[in-house]
């Protein structure tokens, strides 16, 4: 009933239908095109509604199999044996869902997976909260998969989509995971303009792995994935530390197709500003509206939105703000990740302000962005 | 400790007892023509579990 | 940063980075990677020619890709690799799986991605050509080469390409591979030709 | 037949090392040889780092050489000692974590389904009694509640043998091991009555001391995962190592411990499977 | 010129919130303007505090999460009010001046003094309609005090979006494919849809009370000596 065609007409070339819809609803009108064999689900607020919609589309016969797991661990882990048995898999969760499957995810890097995960992100413990915080993001930086974060509904169809072709590269192969805000995102209905219901992308090929899949059709019989690896065996601590660079390296080559599918890895208005704005997923959101507002006030300021955590942008952020005297990182967690990313990587980096922070499942009003603005300025 | 086990070929009976306890593959292979078996003593890790199993005491074990 | 980094023979180092995170991007269709430089294929093509027509000892590595007739047209890829082989006068080692081999591989007969350094040294290889291994694998052992042997590798690959490798040719079908060994026969004629 | 996978490709036969090539000659592929035959064919197995006089070691040689179809077979381990034989087993394999491998196996048969609707790939979990009634109890269980069509076999050292002998799920109440300075105050788990509990339709109590006996429990658990649910077996496999007996011992602990009623080897079917049996065991007449 | 605005309703689990906000969006939409809604970020439960936020404006909007100052906010239950059942307090914290509270209520609530005089400051107007009886005269169920409610917005803020665009979204929302916001609205809306026969009879009837829910709509006049 669907028709393949292929990635570049879905994405670009074919017709877009706008609809009012959540996020949640975008996932599911993403996975429909995605020509996804298997999906495993657990419910965990903000995600849930995202994996009922995908069980509809499983009902409706846009998928093949689809079952619910015990826990996250577990969801994770039958992800990755459908995976390693060479079928295109989806699977979604959030915080601590996240944070219960921890293992798997650098496993899945590991195993050269090309898993495509949804991050439905929200705060953990302790003490309990259901809403939107990016903390989960600076415990994933290192696992190896590439991470692509959404700013609304559209970017999460959108980058949903492209993250099947990107991840199943052969030279790339590694999991990617598409984070959007809880609730900021999931929750919120808004214009989404979606591709014909009748095409798909083309299917995933297993015998084009960068390692082989595990099914008995494919050489070597003999084949462990993964063995351990360990000095057991003459020097295999340097197959171990070949292995772990191989990954870095398999993020290092998705660069292109992430440029090209999503228009760069970073999103710039304004960029000979004063002041800088850097910041990714919601946080983008309300800094529009601050930006406009400042504009209005006089200041010169820019905008830059990342889209892509891993791998991240290094040389166009410094490139970026060579000039700037201020780059301010608003975010939406604690810790800062986003700002301490960016202080890392450039030579001044006392000019990087990493505030406004929200978190807890505030909101981050655009007045909070505006006052630091006005205090680069003072 | 290097030890591996030592068959004594006339006393084999080819009751593959031996075969049946070994922890290790391809160690102890059975000759359907002489009906007794052959050791691969390269690959022998001289746990002694056959030369318990055997009936016929025809597999011995230096050190034990 | 990116441009400058030049994937060559080593010993690099103790451990030596992956040459994708040093800035060496993968060849498009049509192209091909010469110590971490873009070239045309058919400039490749020749120096891969050259490369094992003036090395003292060349071995190629065919992996389980080749080594076995898994599919419609491996067994046809495999002969005509043999050929080339042949066609260079170059020695051919297996790679027939990638298990941590336990408790040790005879690096006279078979090389092993966790350390294939043992056959290369072993042999005392100098130009190697990896062909039919999968390329997580091939990866792997290109960069261990290149941290701790001097032997200068070539990569054949079906699909994208190996950065890791000082020569990487992209998807290699049967027709490339009996491309290049009429290069190498051409060569070796003119070699002889003008030879004393 | 013999499958492509296992067939050289001409222009290199005479470069495949010897082992490789006493597989595809004389190796258990497509063939009917089992336990009985061992001696006389290639074993998938090749040298492994585990003890000597190892039960564990014993049970999987007497598994690879029990399995019906080792060309369609996929084996899911989990960490432990197993974990560090499979490398050198002629079955593709996957270790993923410690703990995880039902979950895993249960992706990866669904997947096989979908990939090949025509064809029996066995999908058979294979670890040791940490993984399976301890750290993954949960994932174990779960797969027999879903009726999974995977063969589930603990190889039960009654201890957590690679890290060094701590007590397990599995341990004697009593024992003395590490983490259980006092003795283990509780009683070993009651694996096989879970298992029938949650749905497995076939469960067996095996000792590699009867190798002709677990074969047949082994090849009986595989043939019904196919169609019929999830079948599990427990093997007892002593660990001369932690216990510190003597490692020739090893055969004689497991007939003692049974003669002492310690061990009880034990079969439950369900009606369904037994029917599935008498079919299948008729047919093999 | 933009003309924003940004509406926060306040009410309990089971009211509707929610699904008002939802269609108030999608009609903004239907007459060629930007809308983004979301509900308040929270386990929702029936009779629990809940809302849901709609921004509608004719220019693009980046701005989501809970609108923290509202030019309107609709108070579905009058225990929002009496008896602080909101997330947000107190109830028109935030408001923007010359903002609009629409008030579900049979009878005038007890504001205090202090409120009454904040209130007058920001030159609020308070408008009170009672949602629920409309709700329950015309359609025999309190299910339907959302639509009122809208009704009664549509009385206080006749430009905001077209009757024509609201009865397409109601048709939309109980008719087409299936909503969603959360598993629990779903079903609620499994319910709603029980209440009514077919699809046009349920445009029909809500149609009918958002129109009754507008007549009922009355100002509340802030005495000027309260501001005082």
């Amino acid at each position: 009933m669907q028709k393949v065609v292929s990635p570049e007409h879905l994405f670009f070339e074919a017709p877009r239908e706008q609809v009012f819809i959540t996020g949640s609803e975008a996932v599911r009108e993403a996975v429909r095109r995605a020509n996804v064999d298997m999906a495993i689900s657990y419910p965990i607020t903000p995600q849930s509604e995202s994996m009922h919609l995908v069980g509809d589309i499983f009902k409706e016969g846009y998928i093949r199999e689809y079952f619910r797991g015990e826990n996250e661990f577990a969801v994770m882990s039958a992800v990755a044996g459908a995976s390693m048995g060479g079928v295109r898999v989806f699977t979604a969760t959030g915080g601590p869902g996240t944070l219960r499957a921890f293992e798997l995810f650098s496993t899945w890097s590991g195993a050269r997976l090309p898993i495509v995960c949804a991050f439905m992100t929200r705060g953990v413990n302790s003490p309990l909260t259901i809403q939107p915080d990016t903390i989960e993001m600076s415990y994933l930086l290192d696992t190896g998969m590439i991470m692509l974060h959404a700013e609304n509904a559209q970017d999460l169809y959108d980058y949903l989509l492209k993250a099947f072709p990107i991840a199943e590269q052969t030279e790339v192969h590694i999991p990617v995971g598409v984070f959007a805000d809880g609730f900021f995102v999931t929750h919120t209905r808004e214009n989404v303009k979606v591709a014909p219901v009748d095409i798909k992308l083309p299917p995933y090929n297993a015998y084009s792995a960068p390692v082989p899949v595990m099914d008995m059709e494919n050489v070597p019989f003999r084949q462990m994935r993964d063995p351990f690896v360990m000095k057991s065996n003459y020097v295999s601590y340097a197959a171990h530390a070949s292995w772990q660079q191989e990954v870095m390296a398999a993020a290092e080559r998705a660069r292109p197709s992430i440029s090209s599918y999503l228009g760069g890895l970073l999103e710039v208005e304004n960029a000979d500003a004063d002041i800088l704005i850097i910041t990714s997923g919601t946080a983008v959101s309300i800094a529009r509206e601050a930006v406009a507002q400042a504009k209005q006030e006089g200041f010169n300021v820019g905008l830059v939105k990342i889209k892509c955590i891993r791998p991240f942008p290094t040389e166009e952020i410094r490139a970026l703000t060579k000039n700037a005297k201020a780059v301010i990182v608003p975010e939406f967690n604690r810790v800062g990740w986003l700002a301490k990313e960016i202080k890392s990587i450039i030579p001044d980096n006392d000019k990087v302000i990493g505030a406004p922070r929200v978190f807890g499942g505030m909101t981050m009003p655009t007045q909070s962005i505006l006052a630091e603005i006005r205090r680069c300025q003072a | 400790m290097y030890v591996a086990i030592k068959l004594n070929k006339e006393k084999c009976i080819g009751c593959k007892m031996c075969i049946f306890v070994c922890p290790e593959a391809n160690v102890i292979a059975f000759c359907p023509k002489s009906k007794k078996v052959d050791v691969n003593e390269a690959r022998c890790k001289g746990c002694g579990l056959c030369v318990v199993a055997c009936p016929k005491d025809a597999l011995t074990l230096d050190n034990n | 940063m990116s441009q400058e980094y030049q994937v060559l023979a080593g010993p690099e180092g103790y451990l030596p980075p992956a040459a994708a995170v040093m800035g060496v991007e993968l060849p498009k269709t049509g192209e091909a990677l010469v110590e971490g430089s873009l070239v045309s294929d058919t400039e490749a093509l020749h120096k891969i020619a050259d490369k094992l027509l003036s090395a003292k000892n060349p071995f190629f590595f065919p992996g389980p890709l080749l080594l076995w007739a898994w599919k419609a047209g491996v067994a046809e890829r495999a002969q005509a690799v043999r050929d080339l082989a042949d066609a260079v006068g170059a020695g051919v080692i297996p790679m027939p799986d990638y298990r941590p081999k336990y408790p040790m591989i005879n690096p006279a007969i078979e090389i092993n991605p966790n350390h294939p350094n043992l056959t290369i040294w072993h042999n005392k290889i100098d130009v190697c050509v990896f062909v039919g291994v999968h390329c997580h694998y091939a990866n792997i052992a290109l960069k261990i080469i290149r941290g701790g042997t001097s032997c200068y590798t070539i990569a054949l690959c079906g699909e994208a390409g190996h950065e890791d490798a000082m020569i990487s040719l992209r998807d290699v079908n049967l027709a490339k591979i009996q491309e290049l060994t009429a290069i190498v026969m051409d060569k070796k004629r003119q070699i002889a030709g003008g030879g004393k | 037949m013999t499958k492509n996978i296992l067939k050289m490709s001409p222009a290199f036969a005479d470069i495949i090392p010897a082992e490789y090539r006493e597989l595809v000659d004389n190796g258990p592929y497509g063939r009917d040889v089992g336990v009985a035959e061992l001696g006389t064919f290639k074993e998938l197995l090749e040298e492994h780092p585990l003890c000597a006089g190892c039960g564990l070691a014993l049970a999987l040689r007497i598994f690879l050489a029990s399995l019906p179809a080792p060309e369609d077979t996929i084996v899911v381990g989990s960490t432990g000692c197993s974990s560090l034989v499979f490398p050198q087993a002629a079955v593709q394999n996957i270790h993923s974590l410690f703990g995880n491998q039902n979950s895993v196996a249960s992706g990866l048969k669904r997947a096989l389904k979908l990939r090949f609707p025509d064809k029996d790939k066995d999908v058979i979990v294979v670890a040791g009694d940490g993984a399976t009634a301890d750290i993954g109890l949960d994932m174990v269980m779960h797969s027999w509640f879903r009726r999974e069509n995977i063969t589930t076999i603990m190889l039960d050292n009654e201890a957590y043998a690679n890290t060094g002998g701590q007590e397990s799920g599995m341990s004697q109440q009593g024992t003395v091991l590490y983490m259980a300075p006092k003795g283990k105050n509780f009683p070993k788990i009651s694996m096989p009555e879970l298992a029938r509990e949650a749905g497995c339709v076939y469960v067996a109590v095996g000792t590699p001391a009867q190798p002709r006996k677990l074969e047949k429990m082994i090849k009986r658990a595989i043939l019904l995962a196919r169609h019929i649910g999830p079948t599990y077996v427990q093997i007892m496999t002593p660990c001369p190592t932690n216990y510190k007996f003597k490692n020739n011992e090893t055969v004689n602990r497991l007939k003692g411990l049974e003669k002492d009623g310690v061990f009880k080897p034990r079969e439950y079917i369900t009606a369904e499977a037994q029917e599935a049996l008498n079919k299948l065991e008729e047919v093999s007449k | 010129m933009t003309t924003k605005v940004n509406i926060r309703m306040s009410g309990l689990g089971g009211q509707g919130v929610v699904t008002a906000a939802h269609i108030l969006g999608a009609a903004a939409t239907r007459d060629g303007l930007i809308s983004i809604v979301n509900p308040f970020f929270g386990a929702e439960k029936r009779l629990a505090p809940a809302e849901s936020y709609v921004r509608i404006s004719d220019e693009p909007i980046y701005e989501r999460g809970e609108v923290l100052f509202p030019n309107i906010i609709m108070i579905f239950h009058p225990h929002v009010i009496t008896m602080g059942k909101c997330y947000t307090m107190p109830f028109f914290d935030g408001l923007q001046p010359g903002g609009i509270m629409l008030i579900n209520s049979d009878e005038i609530l007890p504001l205090s003094e202090e409120e009454k005089s904040k209130l007058a400051a920001l030159q609020a107007r308070i408008f009170y309609v009672p949602a629920t009886k409309v709700a329950l005269e015309v359609a025999n169920t309190e299910l339907s005090t959302n639509i009122a409610m809208l009704g009664g917005l549509m009385a206080v803020s006749p430009k905001l979006v077209t009757t024509r665009a609201i009865s397409e979204s109601i048709a939309e929302r109980f008719g087409g494919g299936k909503f969603v916001a959360s598993a629990t609205t779903a079903a609620l809306d499994d319910v709603v849809k029980s209440k009514f026969g077919k699809l046009e009879q349920l445009v029909e009837k809500n149609m009918e009370i958002v129109d009754k829910g507008g007549q009922a709509v009355h100002e509340f006049l802030i005495s000027r000596a309260a501001s005082a």
